[in-house]
């Protein structure tokens, strides 16, 4: 009966053709973690269009300016080696824009070569000389083959410690702290501020807060605009400890730790009670103070709204579709409150995954999440990006919007997720339109003259839910 | 006084309350004894008058009386409808204090007038109020001047809150339809196994949940009272063979209206659990048999019933090590205080105690039997000494209704709404099932895990 | 071609036959300004019915318990006078319950008998004498004929200053704040949070976030857990200015500068960005601060969520149905974006509403929201309290909830429309329920055979609209 | 090399870019100068290809790559359906690392084989991309193969995103058209007005702005290419009496390819605003008339353009206040650059500069006749000096594509999209209406008042 069934075997989705995909490109996630650093800019190496298609979905979800390059290559390039158009693209945009970072991606294309990437960027670097400036140059390696957005952001950070991390005087109640790409602009600013609340300081990489969190700057600069500074990331390793958000971020983490000797711990998720009460724990430990009468209060509050939520939500079947990180939170969320998760996609075999209770979990695309959920008899709640609506239309339910990307809503970036108070917002969430979907499937009386009685399995669907005829 | 000339009503010899009494007793009514000033709870007369009469869907029901008395308060039960939602309209005189000065007898004439147009109701049903009940607006004049003007009933409800409890509502509004609307009417056809159900007002469809099990033994339903019910049913009701009073407290009155003026039997019952349900059907059957239908009707319910028990018993399977021995505190009212008890026991639970408050007399012997000790009656349990109980852990859920939901949940304790506020309908066979679906899900709620685990700054965290 | 069309005469609704009330009545907002108080409890002097209504409705939305209780009245008692009745409540909870506030509210059963309540209140004070224990007993004067909840809550903080307060010493840096009805618990956070980072300290009157915010206390108490405190009511004079937010606090704040001398500031909204810019520049004003990067950059996101969300909002049109200072607030937002507003409904003919730019403003109720806006031909949006979802869905436009009560939805007091960041969250509310409701109304092709080039009128509902079908 | 290969597609005699050229320069191809590295913008020749096709609702379009090439792009372009949705579907064999050692072809052959059981479509194209043209699958063969296993066409689109430019890819999709599909099917009947729109996709209904028009004339769009095309109508395009390429720089071959194979005439031309509309219309007229239609065409084609102009000047009405003097930037591509202007231009306002750096020869000419003077005629703009107009008010609005947007957004200057992320159709009179609506609400937004007054912290604040 408990709705936190047995751990899930993760399956594979055995299509030769992929359906309405949940997966981005890693690059694209790399550039996303690039533009999270103040003056950052993303270079990717491939054709122009590999570029455009990122660009045009980075600008649809946070509607913001994007500031992202491409190498250009053409067929003859391609084939005979790119190395002339990456050193002309660097030298173009150091000399032009003069990015604090340049992160170069190499794309599908140069990875299908399998370039030495590693060498040219030394040599282009060597024989750049003065024109390069203060730009650090980055090499992500982030392969298109393997994971998605995640994948990408965590090794756009790894490239970034990579180049300039390396132990400093360690600095008291200073943390550095590795955000995962699951968590939102909001969520960001709530970890920042639970941090200080605890009279700590922090430095976040990347902080998408900072830079896309929608403001509207007083001029026009040709790279990112907030985020981490570069000084910041000077600073990386004067820190009491490294804390990472999100399994995802484990790697660039352990790197750090070893560059600089700092502590590292990883939290899997900020989303459901014990996930914040770890964070809290964490920063009650490293500041010597208990948690401040605000942080109190949320936890109380949350406490009731999970009470209040659970009504609509226990028992209730919630599929969810999400890269791994995200995933976890929204399956913690989910079950904590007592659903059940029939199906859940993702997009890549992370580690971790195994654990989570739910009762399929493949990884997949938007058309797994559809097809697999009505073969499981169907669900009360999508969970998932934009595209999901298809998946949710289908099986009649509502969407409740995570992830990337989201091409149909403003103020994405706002939305909050994470921490005591954004557990709390995703239980109403959860809660409400379950509510609202059940209130809309009208309470219906049996069938006028039917001799028989309804089976409650044949009801599922209304039978669960609350319904307001009054 | 009003009260006084609305007193015969409650002097109920049919009353289960009543029928415990002597004979002194009973002259002084079923009135119950005024509340406390400070320490009162619970609806009004007009509260339950209007509870009783809503759920007829298709009719207009327009509250007379300030803004407190209808927005504050419409469109706030479950009561569900197969057909027309005129009746979750929230349709009132707004009184001012104009109206009060100058009587608002003419504003209630051009409302009614107004609803006539607007929606063109089979019926108007006007509920007087305390306020222009204290200026002396005639609502029975109204009413029958706009009757006539309008060319359909216009009934007068005169229910005021001050004159008693919601249970005094309950009988007036049952007053109501004897005077006004039963018998005013006739069906198309009638068959031998029509029958009446009183003061079933289908909540969240508990109607929905028992009307197949008629259907299947082919008894016709001619007069929900009045669950679902269009306005033309109710007036069928002297037509029926048998009639059952659902919630005994309620509206036994038109039970025994029935009886008296068309000599149509009654009985009283419930739908709460697998037993009362089974018992239901049976006195139907018998009653039927009696009044002159088809005498096979008794072995197809016993058969319906067979068949039906054991549905429940492979459809129990599931919840049963769940609930089995977990400890229910019962808080509610009527009827349900003993056969809650009975649903909740049939499914291998311990009730640690039942509150008798609002139960009768009959009601409170029949929860004895079931719970052995009188200790496990209970009278109101003052907030205070219920958190304690549920914070303690001396029961693992609370059923009741949704004004002490809270005492439960402040206390981090599994609560079921088991009252009228309910979004899940629990009534007959699909209903237990229900029942111990939703009480299965609650108690296995992981929420009540983390409700209890230690705050990082609390003595015993662990991460 | 404004939609800031030129002032509204208000009118009045001028059928006999309410229609789904938006009213409730006052004494309910006065019992909630009471439960805003630590320990308070609000009896109503009436039928019992009258407190069981007004107590079902404020469960149903707040999910909370409620404190609140009734003098009891029958019929008898109603006629001869119901002395006798509010003494001996006033006495039992009193000795039972020691509310730190008991506030004493006529109910339309009483104030139509015009009974002289606060003679009567004096005398049983005398009497009781010390039985009444610390308790401050107020009378409340929110007559039930006159406006809704936020007059009675607005009656309710009048009846506590009238009680407590008194000149005392100034205090520095300290504000007293008397908030209004339409405010929620996330509102009143939110408007401490921007208080306190101007380093100044203050006390809000009523305060629903610390009471009624959902938080699961450790014991059971019979009166208001949380709120403003005894001492804080004691010391309302011990601030350096009065500040009231909505306009319907202006006669309380009025009375609280009159006994206390205190200066008096009322600002009408604080929804909107010009409404938010005059409380940043009162409280510069008042602690000589500048507004903190914090505040800065909140108010740039502002303009961006404004700019974002102008797109889907502006030529729409929007209904609204709301109290007075809430429907101020919602219109604010909604012509600021660019919406129009041909329909707003209202309880009460409240100061300021007719310069309000709204086509046509209704004291009605929400069949006048719905048939008003039929008549002017139809919405993109509602915006309403949950019952308003009758109204909505015969219009076919979504509804945005706002106001009391909200019965179907859990954490609804955590819903933000007040500040830079609330008023960002209701910019995108409303851009995204109109983008989302036009993408269900797919793009439609025109008549197969049509001979006629659609109008452009024939078809506002959609061709304005944002379309989805890529 | 593949681009050698494909080269011949874009020798284009009929290009407008070519009619301004040498014979010599004309034999260098349209291909335009590669992209720089490091300061590029603008999608690929899949990009192109793909966006010229999928407007096909009712095929299957499968992506051959790895997951940047659909999974970034997906169900991203505004094109309308009146029908099937399967073209909005993201398919692609998302090739892994393995794929690309042991060859994606075998993947392929599965993926469409999964297309047709799923979707069962009347057609499939396969869209190369780079990788596996790098590596060497023959998507040729494939294609090939499982059209004679599935019985259907299954269509191979070779334009790799490393060929060339969006707009090549425009013209290697025309020519996958020519090649593959155009002559494949026969309509039921045909009529002396059949017409075919060559490069017209429907973005967010454009078409159905412009089809009424045809419809009040009695002209049949037989052959839609490719905006809410089924593709069994692709395949009538030979049948059409005339054609009209609406984006000269898209697919002006496919137009050319009618002529020369099946001697149907074709105009360039444009549904951007009034002018343009009827000459349209006129255009249509003419050369049906000239192909053997009735000749009273154009009589009732001259009635239709007064009627309908002389609406839009009513129509304008309200908005002509607000547009008459506002400076526009305009920042577009193609056609757009005179287009647009002319219909600016037409509604009052001044435009302030044009980019013509995507425009051919021709439709510079066209701007400079428009706007009098060559310094208005912009290449690309830097986005810092397009920042500075629009902040220092050089132009009250600017109309472009997604991507400029926020230069003029975080100028704090109204903007609205002209390109393909439109939400809003501008075609024909209809469509002329609408952007002066658009463009007059976006003005009159209370907004931008807002968000130029000054903080509280700022000098110049006033409360």
């Amino acid at each position: 009966m408990s709705p936190k069934t047995t751990p899930s075997r993760v399956e594979a989705s055995r299509k030769a053709l992929t359906i309405d995909p949940l997966k981005v490109s890693p690059p694209l996630g790399a550039a996303l973690a690039l533009l999270s650093v103040d003056r950052g800019m993303p270079l990717f190496h491939g054709s122009v269009g590999c570029t455009a298609f990122a660009l045009v979905l980075l600008v649809r979800h946070f509607r913001e300016a994007i500031p992202l390059q491409t190498t250009a290559l053409g067929e003859i390039e391609t084939i005979l080696g790119g190395t002339d158009n990456l050193e002309s693209a660097i030298r173009t945009i150091a000399t032009k824009s003069k990015p604090s970072v340049l992160g170069v991606c190499p794309t599908a294309l140069t990875d299908t070569r399998s370039e030495d990437m590693a060498a040219d960027l030394r040599l282009i670097s060597e024989r750049l000389g003065e024109d390069l400036g203060d730009t650090l140059l980055v090499h992500v390696q982030a392969p298109d083959f393997i994971g998605g957005l995640q994948e990408g952001w965590a090794a756009a950070v790894t490239g970034i410690i990579d180049v300039v991390a390396r132990p400093r005087p360690r600095r008291a109640d200073h943390l550095t702290v590795l955000t995962g790409a699951h968590l939102t602009a909001a969520d960001l600013d709530d970890l920042r501020d639970t941090i200080e609340a605890f009279d700590l300081t922090c430095t976040l990489l990347p902080d998408l807060s900072g830079s896309l969190d929608g403001h509207v700057p007083d001029n026009w600069r040709p790279v990112s605009l907030g985020g981490t500074s570069r000084a910041e990331l000077e600073a990386l390793g004067e820190a009491s400890a490294v804390l990472a958000i999100g399994e995802h971020m484990r790697a660039p983490a352990e790197l750090l730790g070893a560059r600089t000797s700092l502590p590292v711990t990883v939290l899997e998720t900020l989303t459901g009670l014990k996930g914040c009460d770890r964070l809290i724990a964490f920063l009650s430990e490293m500041s010597g103070r208990s948690a401040p009468p605000k942080l109190r209060r949320d936890r109380s509050r949350l406490l009731d709204a999970l009470i209040d939520s659970h009504f609509a939500a226990v028992g209730q079947r919630v599929a969810i579709a999400a890269e791994p990180d995200l995933l976890r939170a929204m399956v913690t969320i989910a079950t904590d409150l007592g659903c059940q998760v029939p199906v859940a996609v993702t997009t890549t075999r992370a580690p971790g995954l195994e654990t989570l209770p739910v009762d399929r979990l493949i990884v997949g695309d938007l058309d797994d999440l559809e097809t697999a959920t009505l073969e499981a008899g169907g669900c009360d709640l999508v969970i998932g990006p934009s595209p999901a609506i298809r998946a949710a239309k289908a099986l009649h339910a509502p969407l409740v919007r995570v992830g990337f990307p989201q091409v149909d809503r403003v103020g994405s970036q706002h939305d909050l997720f994470a921490g005591y108070r954004g557990t709390r917002q995703m239980a109403f969430a959860i809660a409400n339109a379950i509510t609202e979907s059940h209130a809309e499937h009208h309470l219906r009386p049996p069938h006028p003259m039917s001799p028989e009685m309804p089976h409650t399995s044949e009801v599922r669907h209304d039978s669960d839910a609350p319904v307001a005829a009054g | 006084m009003l009260t006084d000339r609305l007193a015969p009503v409650f002097e109920e010899p049919a009353c289960a309350t009543n029928r415990a009494k002597t004979d002194a007793q009973k002259r002084a009514g079923c009135k119950a004894k005024g509340p406390t000033p400070g320490a009162a709870a619970g609806g009004c007369a007009f509260d339950g008058a209007k509870i009783s009469l809503q759920p007829i869907v298709d009719a207009a029901h327009i509250v007379h009386g300030p803004i407190a008395c209808e927005g504050n308060n419409w469109d706030n039960r479950h009561s569900a409808s197969s057909g027309s939602d005129l009746y979750r309209r929230g349709l009132t005189t707004d009184l001012t204090e104009l109206d009060v000065i100058h009587g608002g007898e003419k504003k209630l004439w051009k409302a009614i007038r107004q609803a006539v147009e607007k929606f063109d109701p089979p019926a108007v049903f006007v509920y007087q109020t305390c306020v222009p009940s204290l200026t002396g607006d005639d609502i029975h004049a109204v009413c029958a001047a706009a009757a006539e003007r309008h060319g359909r009933p216009v009934i007068p409800v005169e229910a005021p809150g001050f004159v008693g409890t919601k249970n005094a509502g309950n009988r007036l509004a049952g007053q109501t339809l004897l005077d006004h609307v039963i018998g005013t009417g006739e069906p198309e056809t009638t068959t031998p196994t029509d029958i009446c159900l009183i003061a079933e007002f289908n909540i969240v469809g508990d109607l929905w949940q028992v009307k197949p099990l008629f259907d299947a033994l082919g008894i016709r339903l001619l007069s929900p009272i009045t669950g679902d019910a269009r306005y033309h049913e109710v007036t069928y009701a002297h037509r029926a063979k048998a009639s059952m009073v659902v919630c005994s407290q309620a509206m036994v009155n038109v039970g025994r209206g029935l009886q008296e003026r068309w000599g149509i039997p009654y009985f009283e019952g419930s739908f709460n659990g697998v037993r009362a349900t089974s018992e239901a059907l049976r006195t139907f059957a018998r009653l039927l048999v009696e009044q002159g239908a088809d005498a096979d009707l008794i072995d197809r319910a016993e058969a319906l019933i067979a068949e039906k028990e054991a549905e429940v018993q492979r459809q129990m399977e599931p919840y049963r090590a769940t609930l089995e021995g977990k400890k229910v505190l019962l808080y509610t009212g009527g009827n349900k205080a003993w056969s809650i008890v009975q649903t909740l026991q049939d499914m291998g639970m311990e009730v640690i105690g039942t509150s008798v408050r609002k139960s009768t007399d009959h009601g409170k012997a029949r929860a004895k039997d079931l719970l052995h000790e009188d200790k496990k009656l209970f009278g109101a349990i003052p907030a205070g000494e219920m958190f304690r109980m549920l914070k303690d852990g001396e029961a693992d859920i609370m059923l009741s209704g949704g004004r002490s939901q809270f005492v439960a949940l402040n206390a981090r304790r599994p609560w079921l709404d088991t009252n009228q506020e309910r979004h899940h309908a629990y009534a007959g066979y699909e209903g237990f099932i229900n029942l111990a679906k939703r009480m299965s899900l609650t108690l296995n709620a992981p929420i009540w895990e983390q409700v209890h685990s230690p705050a990082p700054w609390e003595e015993g965290y662990t991460a």
